[in-house]
């Protein structure tokens, strides 16, 4: 086993693997950049070496600065967690060569897997189903309409060396598609490197359901069942849930089977998702393969009872898989919520900041892997993820019971704005609790300004907090300038006389 | 002497009178009706309040002119206003808000690039200034028709939220 | 189903109950003291209602102003939480001719269960094995000697009023017997106005062994497998687990089967606990029944998956059990530590205080039913637990990994002391470790200069943070009365020359 | 010009200096030997320190004369006196130390009973005062033998933590 891993990340990525190397005596390195000392990945490690400056380029992405951070510890692995180096062959590669054991799959798996358009080949080859669409990698208008003209419209355009909702647009029809080939071209060119693209067929009523699995390097593979993510916005997962409420224990073994079957047919090693699209008519088609561990594992972790981590670092480490297929097995049910320093009343902009307070919710079926504290600044350089919120429960309703009471619980506060009411809004909607949704939920369901805040009870609190301060603060409290005439504020109007019933109900 | 506000909830305005009755204990009225409740402040931040034996546990955080409320419900912002100052500036600053405009950092960022110079003319909704959170870029509109009339920013300039970016007159 | 419950408790049990409510939907009303006036209760509950002044027997055990309170805001049911009014059959029968549901047994199950003699001779008649000793309550020193010659000493002589630990005493030999007899019959006549006592044979190596029951208005009555709570310092439980090391698959088949058929005996109706004593033979022997909820329970919660308040709640309401004996299992392993403000140093008085800082620890497997929060006064008036610490895994040992996590995560500073370093000691001890231990394992284990404090690392981060405060705080810093000669502080001689050598490590 | 200090842990004096080279980065001389650290706030009572690549995290609390320093590894208390003053004081207050001795309330609590009268002659661990916290009662016992010269409280009386209950001379 190691004595001592680095890992090449931040925030609570970082600190969820320092606490799997915790319970197993293992030695955590972490590494930050300029804007990172203070992070709380930095407090946890029992070891930290600075990187560089705060563009993740210069540092979370500078190879050499990561390994010599690792020569200079004495680290004998490093754990890419998941987004920057993760899939990144190259770095997997430097690793080795260094002497140290990167904890992931082999380079190869990583590369086949990275061009999504040779991974649709091979996937095919295995038997594994995928969406209709081109072939091959695609350069022209025409070869984009000529496949448009055998599978139908509306079509996805997708980047080849995309992948994680990057470089993709929808084309509803021939009108659409000149400048859509044009935009996708471009974005890949410029984000990718390399303008080539590849067609597949939109879904009706689409559903992402992916299936974690794992292998060992004495060639056990398994798979540890489903995760819903159809929850999304703009191809970002939002909530999470295993298992899926859409799927049936037939088509559940199935994309097990063919999961472990794609995984095979790279010569996987360690913790893999492969990504699916399911139609209304449960068919289901191959999206790609994540070759890293993922933001949402935490609800496998729940239902499965396997620490995922910990398995990933105990097959690096040569170890046959401490399970078989045989002994996983679901149990209840499991959600995740991501909460984010964003605004979702302003198209969900990054909303940084310090936080000035925060308590985390706890209790029965509660889990928090949080990658800040109270007083820690969320920054403006990385992703703005404050915590995932995982509820457990016996069934789909429980878990959601508990959720909603965890988010209710999860109080931050300071210069920023959290995405919690938006989570809130979600867990309450009729067609979330009937599990009746698909990845265009959001986009159908959500309007900032009808998703109120809070109701009666809030704005009631609200005014007696409001009360409170200002008299705790004296004139001082009230705003020195002119009324915020602008102030969109707690969305729809709010009947002074309705709160006022309110109160008289409660002196009954 | 009780205390009088405006506190403005939504499109909603209501008269909030305070008065101390004892430690912990104040009379509030809200719309000519009075209520007592115990308070106890239980954080740096933190408000415990019993109304007629309801408990309200709270978070309280300024945001500019705001108060933003965050309890077990949600989250939700709160105009406050001295009453007394309303009654006297409230008129004028509404004119003023009619004549000028301020076009404010929603959230903090780069400002990547500035569409306009002072004195151009712009309708509502036209893009004046492009600024970059995280990986996104975001352009900002103005938020009426109207003649440039300051800029306070340039580009490459990091900016915090709620920073006057432009005027528009 | 109810809608609203009052819940007669404070402390970790009250916000525990109101979690369960809320997760119901349930809406809840606190009560509290004086001196609760800012607890953690008061702020999670939807109502709350002062009850009276600090000592709880005029405020949380003064029955008819909880009452007054449930009637003043409509409360439908009462939930006893553990302590106070969870075994007094007088309040159950007070609450429910106040047209109110009292959650927990019937007043008739409390009252069998509660005279310990009477329970004795009940069980041995319903087929239950009762320790040897006196078949019923005696009076004299010679009854005692006579029962003491039958069974053979050591014996122990207790309280027929008495329960939980409490109005017991040991006898190792005739000699001791007179005084000993003396003790009980004067402790039990003052604690429990009851001077009758009566003997059991102590048993060798014992272990503390409960099973849970659970049973429902329709006749079903189930257990939910074990706990072990061997781990006592003077008869109160600290650490807890399930499953039990000790036992094997048809011991614990058995004790299954013997506690259903106890609660059975009583007519059951809810959650309660069949207490065992094994003894290294594995033999076992009912000890007594809590018909309550106990402290213990989330350890049973985390194995089995079953919220155990939210099935009280739906037993009480005349729902019937949601789970079958065919539908419970136990998946992985549980611990849970008891944090206490107490200062295991002086023989763990209670240490109680204002809380400034406090930091839950939390990710996989990690649960905290807390009673506090940072900034909250742990109150001289009643049991100064902080929170209930639970961590599970697939098996005892990531179970024990998980915990040794978390107590290293779980911060609390301020002018008090915790056990947290005490329980650190426990769960690095080699027979803790083993499963080897039994009910002495504290008193024939535990030294506090021995146990010492964290060891170099920790030494050398208070160095590190001496000086850090000392500078900081410029000369002010520094202690301004004489060096503190008394002050036994650090257990044992702490080399400097050990330090320095641990720091000349770090360089290499 | 570094500051000089002596920190008491268990039995052993180290002597420990301590000098500004930056903002965030102290140099600390430990037994003579120099090391950097680098050094945040990270809370009202939470230090993160790096020395060597090697992180330490941890809250402190001052209780009474000692610093308690509380991280992962556990809690450990360390005495700390200013190095000059040490050097002052020290010797005086030892032997003032071994005149008289301070029988202070190790926990919150009431007074139940006190046991002995000013002026009485008292053994070694001689009970001396009752004190009652939770449900349980506790004698604390003489720290020395001699006479009694103060007795701060009486029954009933609520104490505090620390507080002077009796002086033995």
């Amino acid at each position: 086993m190691f004595k001592r891993i680095l890992i090449a990340n931040r925030g609570e990525i970082a600190v969820r693997v320092i606490r799997a190397c915790r319970d197993l005596g293992i030695e955590s390195v972490a590494v930050y950049s300029e804007a990172d000392r203070a992070a709380l990945h930095v407090r946890e490690a029992d070891f930290a070496v600075a990187v560089g400056p705060p563009p993740a380029r210069e540092s979370y992405l500078n190879i050499e600065r990561i390994l010599d951070a690792a020569r200079a510890t004495g680290a004998d692995a490093i754990h890419p967690g998941y987004g920057f180096f993760s899939e990144n062959a190259g770095f997997a590669r430097a690793v080795a060569a260094a002497g140290i054991t990167f904890i992931g799959p082999p380079p190869e798996a990583i590369e086949k897997m990275g061009d999504k358009v040779e991974a649709r080949k091979l996937m095919s080859a295995a038997g594994v189903p995928v969406t209709p669409g081109s072939p091959d990698t695609l350069e022209t208008e025409d070869e984009v309409r000529a496949v448009a003209k055998k599978v139908g419209f509306p079509i996805m355009l997708k980047a080849a060396a995309g992948g994680g909702g990057k470089g993709m647009r929808m084309i509803e029809n021939d009108a659409d598609l000149a400048s859509a080939v044009r935009t996708v071209a471009s974005e890949a060119k410029s984000s990718f490197g390399d303008g080539r693209f590849y067609v597949e067929k939109y879904l009706n009523r689409p559903r992402h359901i992916e299936v974690q699995v794992f292998a060992d390097q004495h060639g056990e593979t398994v798979h540890l069942f489903e995760r819903e993510c159809s929850i999304q916005r703009r191809h970002q997962k939002v909530v999470e849930e295993s298992p899926s409420p859409f799927i049936t224990p037939a088509m559940r073994r199935e994309m097990g089977e063919v999961a472990v079957r794609a995984a095979r047919a790279v010569g996987y090693v360690g913790a893999g998702t492969i990504e699916f699209l399911a139609d209304a008519d449960r068919n289901f088609y191959f999206l790609e393969m994540n070759t890293r561990i993922q933001v949402e594992h935490p609800v496998t972790e729940m239902v499965t009872g396997i620490d995922l981590v910990k398995a990933q670092i105990e097959v690096a480490a040569g170890m046959p898989l401490p399970f078989k297929q045989k002994d996983l097995a679901q149990r209840g049910w499991a959600l995740e919520c991501r909460i984010y320093a964003e605004d979702p009343a302003a198209g969900f902009v990054p909303a940084p900041g310090k936080i000035e307070t925060m308590r985390l919710p706890d209790g029965p079926g509660v889990r928090v892997d949080a990658g800040v504290y109270e007083g820690a600044e969320v920054s403006l350089f990385y992703d703005p993820m404050i915590a995932k919120l995982v509820a457990w429960g016996r069934d789909r309703n429980e878990a959601i019971g508990r959720m909603r009471r965890a988010l209710g619980e999860f109080v931050v506060t300071g210069a920023l704005t959290t995405n919690l009411d938006f989570h809130r809004w979600i867990v309450e909607h009729p067609r979330f609790i009937a599990g009746d949704f698909d990845t265009n939920f959001i986009n159908q369901e959500y309007r900032p300004e009808a998703a109120g805040q809070g109701g009666d009870d809030a704005h009631l609190a609200a005014l007696l907090a409001a009360a409170v301060m200002a008299y705790r603060n004296g004139h001082n409290g009230a705003a020195a300038a002119q009324p915020t005439a602008a102030a969109p504020a707690a969305g729809g109007v709010v009947s002074p006389w309705k709160i006022l019933g309110r109160l008289d109900m409660l002196r009954r | 002497m009780p205390t009088r506000f405006v506190a403005t909830l939504g499109d909603a305005e209501h008269q909030i009178e305070v008065k101390e009755l004892a430690a912990h204990t104040l009379r509030l009225g809200i719309g000519g009706r009075d209520f007592e409740v115990d308070v106890r402040q239980v954080g740096p931040s933190s408000y415990s309040i019993l109304l007629e034996r309801r408990s309200f546990d709270f978070d309280v955080a300024r945001d500019g002119d705001e108060v933003v409320v965050a309890s077990r419900r949600g989250a939700t912002r709160v105009g406050l206003v001295d009453a007394a100052r309303k009654r006297h500036h409230g008129p004028a600053a509404r004119e003023h808000a009619g004549g000028r405009a301020e076009l404010k950092a929603m959230m903090p960022g780069r400002v990547v690039n500035v569409l306009v110079a002072v004195g151009d003319d712009v309708a509502q909704h036209q893009g004046l200034v492009v600024v970059e959170a995280m990986k996104m870029e975001n352009e900002l509109k103005s938020p009426k028709a109207g003649k440039i009339a300051e800029i306070k920013v340039k580009p490459g300039q990091t900016v915090e939220k709620g920073e006057l970016l432009v005027v528009v007159e």
